[in-house]
């Protein structure tokens, strides 16, 4: 993607921030001072384990959430200031697809209804509504005689194409695909991949693309993030990011992929990390990966390391390279 | 190599409401000693129904078993009596599960969950038992045993739980572990920690290991041995090697095929496999993967295929494989290479 | 090859990938409600359950017209006969009156208190129940401190108070009994909100910038639907319980009215002597309950996906 | 867990407070006098009755002056029979307590065995007899049960006395009485406990350790279904202590819910509002107590202390 270079942002995210209040005084840091641009046409990867917080990221960015601090500037406007008109192009111009099928389409409303959501809402009546809801069922290959269902008649692949085509109902410039593909089979979920893929084409759709599966987010992704209990440890074009991964964790965390051909099972070197995930309402203090680091210094418990680009394009947070 | 476990042309079917879900439609496998087969398909195909159905953990009702038998030691598990099961199960042969939040009783104590098995089995005494008991939390890498065995479920994170499973089944020393998609419920990191721990303790104890999955990735990297289910049947089985090297059931390719390579350029497409599998409640006459196959033939619709010997080490349910096939057959291969 | 049987070559002619049945869908086509009505039709208990009340409530409306008798009109001459004579069904009373004419009196007045109260509950119990669980925060904390105080006083105590303050009547004993009763409705309609609310279909309608109106009736109203339905047909007994309970120890209805309870009351303090003034009402009060359990029970495991098989 | 309980009890001293203010100034609101039935009286003499039992003072002065009694146990006097209130009542109280602590603990046993076969022999006659029990038992009210016990038993069969009191005989019935409720939603709420735990996935893993049918089914079956059970256990107390009412007057048991049910008759306020007072505090320690109960015998509640 060579032409994001010089192109503005689409999406701003600076040191968004997001804590949620869990009984009590405790305070869990779901998202804790993250940024990253976006680029228009291009999709962007958020790797991590479940709880560090990327689909919280996602849910902040399109306002499901109010950001604890921090500003979300979406085509040159802060998300969470908008009000009104504003805001209701806001949700016509950012949208969101879900990563549970069965939970993601009200199973009393029929798909014509369901697809229908955003026309209605929006009134938009350029078209007669039911051609468009065809039109668009079609886009994501399903057709006429499915408009007439209910969700549960689907199969789990049908029901998140339904649920895309919802989305799509009111022309986003921008996606944000939430685990898309994560309860969904294998054979399925490329069914879905490629979809997202000929919609980007066509459209020039945005994507940020919310998953822990690392092999198909490398394929979809130009570049990758990678989180870390509520923080963004690295930052890099996709294949920069496989093939010369510069924090301890994504280093692990890319090692850990089994990967599907036998002859390379001698060859790799795996890196297996001790111990589970901190509690992310008591992170350890510094850097919050050093108690599973394998390389972790005196400095890593005393100071928060610092988000860098250390090559071009290439950011990371580690003590490493300092 | 010897056999230890064989399962040949089971059925097993539940009876719902709506009618009897013929869940396992006549599967047949080998588990040899030491080695570790792994099941694959996708939710639904019957993998983890077959494994159930080794240890008789299908409830009867709904559950029913129609066919087939379960070879272990050359005695017929489907023909025994509930009490001589008892001797089987935790003993002979164990099992761990995938969800290991829901899979331990929440309201006893990890300790004790490990002990009866070791009570039951192995006749020891209390004071033993709890030794024992403290020895296989420390096997599977629980820190500090002696005050994780006096706590509850919930008290230990995902991957430990996961880990205290382990320590159930292998407390016994079983000679066949089953391990229904152990690590599916868990994240990468703590999925390759449970799983170099399978390879390490079945290295030490000598265990064979029936590995149920959905990821390819996970087989290449564990297995021996592979068998590929689709809707209740074995489509296709043999040695890793043939079977990454050499597949040739259209449903593997399928699978193969629906996953990003490595190396994959972001401007080539995935083949997905179309549709979604058959509802078992009325499988579809003939290979129920025809009406989702590329290369499919008239017979497919008409006939089911059975599952034939290609190599030694490698079977195939297909009717590519038919000699009045053969021309066709060359034909997709080559264009499968070709593209 | 294993068979022996001989297929000839056209079998083996390619055809290629049926897209077009690969999309098909597999499932039957049964709408949520359909589905949960042919559940409902198989369980057999719920069915009597459902004839029951047909029958019950049919008899609270046409049965006065059956005799030529009214439910107040005194006849001291033929006071506790208990045999059919003269068209008293079911004999007379204390006061000579005709029983059949008081027990489906009664009935009516009881099954009104019972849906006056029931009305009530739901209007209180789903309002304050949706907006607790739609708002939440503050708002839901507010609720939730009151509900607690006003569940842990005993239903009986404030029923109790508040007829020996209002004069008894039909609303006033519907009002003490609704005072109580909606605290129940109103946690479950705020639990199903709370869980709704999360769902990714009402998160989905919200990033579409859909109105809290619309998500209301849209999304939450017609999946709260079952649970409410099923809340309300255990209410009603229970409110036919307390109806007559009050009545029996003299808080409910006033003497010469009639409801269930009290002809239950009147009737056991005859009871040693002429039980048929006390079993007639008993009896029908007992097959009214039943009847809205068994539909209940019917509607829960209808309704209720967790009982799926 | 001492915060939880600490938290818990404040709750319910407020609670308490409540009831006895709303008690207190709703029965000074009722129309009409406590002596109504005294009109012949001369308005000296009324006077000096009202003076006698403090009623000629302001109201806020009454109000302080019971809930000082109050705090000493002193529930005032009946203005019916002039006796003490706390006297009264507590001569009611044993009787009260026999019949009901009776009953609860045959409808616990009895529910509690016909719920757990209910689930374990699924769909069998054992199961079908169990549930029509229990829904017979939810549906039946405990007074038409009453009367129908007393009249058939009592009356006809003689096998067991009806309206009488005084020896353990007198007890069976009432006590049945008050049972079959009980029995009725505990072995309701136990079978549909028992069946879920049966399906849970614990279970599949302790019978895949070998361990005998019995084994599972007494160590974790048993013990994941009854902990909720003891959630009930606070509702069907009040339950038992409402059932009272009626059956102890159906009965004629000498027990706090004859003399409550006899003061609501002849508006004895004082000694309603005692009642009201002594049966709240009743409940809401039923309450309170087996919510610590179910915090004690739940693990998962009571290693990480009070759950929101």
């Amino acid at each position: 993607m060579s032409a994001t270079e010089k192109k503005e942002p689409i999406l701003s995210v600076k040191d968004v921030k997001k804590h949620f209040h869990v009984g009590g005084k405790k305070i869990l840091k779901a998202v804790d001072g993250i940024s990253f641009d976006i680029y228009p046409g291009e999709t962007l990867g958020l790797v991590g384990e479940s709880g560090c917080g990327k689909s919280t990221v996602g849910r902040t960015l399109i306002r499901l959430y109010n950001a604890t601090s921090g500003e979300v500037n979406f085509k040159g406007k802060n998300v969470h200031e908008l009000k009104g008109k504003e805001l209701k192009q806001l949700n016509r111009s950012m949208q969101m697809i879900f990563q549970d099928p069965y939970a993601s389409l009200n199973p009393r409303m029929k798909v014509m209804d369901i697809i229908a959501e955003g026309i209605d809402i929006h009134g938009l009546n350029g078209k007669k509504r039911e051609d468009r809801v065809i039109e668009l069922l079609e886009t994501v290959g399903l057709n006429k005689s499915h408009a007439t269902r209910f969700p549960h008649e689907f199969s789990g692949g049908q029901r998140q194409r339904i649920g895309i085509a919802r989305a799509l109902a009111v022309e986003p410039d921008f996606i944000i695909a939430d685990e898309p593909i994560s309860a969904l089979d294998v054979s399925v979920q490329a069914q879905v991949v490629n979809l997202m893929k000929k919609l980007q084409r066509e459209r020039g759709l945005t994507y940020l693309f919310i998953a822990h599966d690392l092999s198909m987010v490398k394929y979809i992704s130009d570049r990758v993030g990678v989180m870390y209990l509520g923080n963004l440890v690295e930052l890099a074009d996709s294949d920069e990011m496989y093939d010369n991964p510069l924090h301890p964790y994504t280093q692990a965390l890319l090692s850990a992929v089994p990967i599907a051909d036998p002859s390379l099972k001698d060859e790799r070197e795996r890196i297996i990390l001790k111990g589970d995930v901190p509690s992310p309402i008591d992170p350890p203090s510094g850097c919050k990966f050093r108690t599973r680091c394998p390389q972790a210094m005196d400095i890593c418990a005393s100071t928060i390391p610092e988000w860098k680009e250390i090559k071009e394009k290439h950011f990371v947070a580690c003590h490493l390279y300092n | 190599m010897s056999k230890i476990l064989e399962v040949r042309d089971l059925h097993v079917s539940f009876h719902t409401y709506s009618g009897e879900v013929k869940a396992v439609r006549g599967v047949s496998f080998d588990v040899e000693k030491g080695q570790t087969l792994a099941i694959v398909g996708e939710s639904g195909c019957g993998k983890s129904v077959t494994s159930q159905a080794i240890m008789k953990l299908i409830l009867t009702p709904p559950g029913e078993y129609k066919h087939g038998e379960v070879l272990y030691n050359g005695k017929d598990l489907v023909k025994m009596s509930e009490k001589e099961m008892e001797q089987v199960r935790g003993k002979e042969i164990a099992m761990i599960f995938q969800d290991p939040m829901t899979s331990l009783n929440p309201t006893m104590t990890v300790g004790k969950q490990i002990m009866e098995g070791i009570i039951k089995h192995q006749k020891l005494s209390k004071a033993e038992a709890k030794e024992k008991a403290i020895e296989m939390l420390k096997l599977v890498g629980i820190p500090s045993p002696e005050s994780r065995f006096t706590q509850y479920p919930h008290q230990f994170s995902g991957g430990m739980r996961q880990r205290a499973m382990i320590a159930i089944a292998l407390s016994c020393n079983p000679n066949v572990l089953i391990a229904d998609e152990p690590t599916t419920a868990l994240d990468v990191t703590i999925q390759a920690q449970i799983m170099d721990l399978m390879k390490d303790l079945q290295e030490r104890l000598g265990t064979s290991i029936i590995l149920i999955t959905h990821d390819l990735g996970v087989v290449a990297e564990t297995a021996d041995r592979v068998a590929v289910m689709y809707a209740g049947k074995v489509v296709e089985s043999g040695t890793i090697n043939e079977i990454f090297a050499e597949p040739r059931h259209p449903y593997t390719w399928g699978l193969m095929n629906s996953m990003p390579k490595l190396n994959q350029d972001r401007s080539e497409e995935l083949s997905p496999i179309p549709g979604a599998p058959p509802d078992l409640l009325a499988p579809p006459k003939g290979c129920a993967f025809a009406a989702r196959c590329k290369y499919a033939m008239k017979i497919c619709q008409e006939v089911d295929p059975e599952l034939i010997e290609h190599s030694k080490d490698h079977r195939v349910a297909c009717w590519l494989e038919h000699p009045m096939a053969e021309a066709y057959r060359r034909e997709v291969v080559e264009g499968r290479q070709s593209v | 090859m294993s068979t022996e049987k001989t297929y000839t070559p056209e079998l083996f002619e390619p055809i290629g990938q049926l897209e077009k049945r690969a999309e098909q869908l597999n499932r039957k086509q049964v709408g949520v409600w359909k589905d949960a009505w042919l559940r409902f039709r198989q369980n057999k208990g719920a069915l009597i359950g459902v004839a029951l009340l047909l029958v019950i409530g049919l008899l609270a409306i046409f049965g006065p017209l059956m005799n030529d008798h009214n439910w107040e009109t005194q006849n001291l001459a033929i006071k506790n006969q208990s045999a059919n004579i003269d068209g008293h069904y079911m004999g007379t009373d204390h006061f000579g009156r005709d029983l059949w004419q008081r027990v489906w009196y009664g009935a009516k007045i009881s099954l009104e208190i019972a849906f006056l109260a029931v009305f009530l509950d739901v209007v209180i119990g789903v309002t304050i129940g949706g907006i607790s669980g739609y708002f939440g925060g503050r708002i839901d904390m507010f609720i939730q401190r009151f509900i607690e105080v006003i569940y842990s006083i005993p239903n009986l105590i404030i029923i109790i108070m508040l007829l020996m303050w209002m004069e008894p009547g039909i609303l006033a004993i519907a009002i003490a009994i609704a005072l109580t009763g909606w605290v129940p409705m109103s946690r479950i309609v705020r639990a199903q909100i709370l869980k709704l609310r999360s769902q990714e279909y009402v998160l989905a309608a919200r990033t579409l910038g859909a109105s809290h109106k619309r998500i209301l009736l849209k999304h939450l109203i017609p999946n709260v639907m079952g649970p409410i339905i099923i809340a309300v047909t255990f209410s009603i007994p229970s409110a036919i319980f307390f109806e007559a309970f009050l009545s029996f120890i003299g808080l409910g209805i006033r003497p010469p009215e009639a409801s269930l309870g009290l002809l239950i009351s009147e009737g056991n303090q005859i009871l040693q002597l002429f039980p048929h003034v006390l079993l007639w009402p008993a009896l029908v009060l007992s097959v009214l309950m039943l009847a809205f359990n068994l539909v209940g029970d019917g509607l829960r495991d209808a309704l209720d996906p967790r009982m799926k098989k | 867990m001492a915060r939880y309980i600490l938290k818990r009890f404040s709750l319910m001293i407020v609670t308490l407070f409540i009831i006895i203010t709303a008690t207190f100034f709703l029965i000074h609101s009722l129309p009409g006098s406590p002596l109504q039935n005294a009109e012949k009286l001369t308005p000296e003499l009324q006077a000096q009755i009202l003076a006698q039992y403090g009623l000629d003072q302001p109201i806020h002065i009454q109000y302080f002056k019971y809930l000082g009694g109050l705090v000493q146990g002193d529930l005032g006097t009946s203005i019916a029979n002039g006796q003490s209130v706390t006297g009264l009542l507590m001569n009611g109280f044993s009787a009260s307590v026999f019949i009901g602590a009776q009953g609860l603990i045959l409808g616990i046993v009895i529910g509690l065995i016909l719920g757990v076969l209910a689930a374990l022999k699924r769909n069998t006659w054992i199961d079908s007899f169990a549930t029509g029990t229990s829904i017979i038992g939810v549906s039946v009210p405990s007074f038409v049960l009453a009367a129908t016990l007393s009249y058939f038993i009592g009356v006809e069969l003689g096998w067991l006395p009806a309206n009488l009191w005084g020896t353990y005989e007198h007890t069976i019935l009432p006590s049945i009485a008050l049972s079959f409720p009980v029995v009725a939603q505990i072995s309701r709420y136990v079978r549909t406990e028992m069946v879920e735990v049966l399906e849970q996935d614990y279970m599949r893993t302790a019978k895949a350790k070998g361990i005998s049918r019995l084994a599972i089914t007494v160590k974790h079956a048993l013990r994941n279904a009854l902990i909720p059970a003891v959630t009930v256990m606070g509702p069907l107390a009040a339950g038992i202590i409402t059932g009272s009412l009626v059956v102890e007057s159906i009965f004629a048991v000498p027990g706090m819910g004859k003399i409550f049910v006899d003061s609501i008759t002849s508006k004895d306020y004082t000694m309603v509002m005692g009642s009201t007072i002594f049966y709240s505090v009743l409940i809401i320690s039923a309450l309170f107590i087996v919510d610590l109960l179910y915090g004690i015998i739940d693990p998962r509640i009571r290693i990480s202390g009070a759950k929101e």
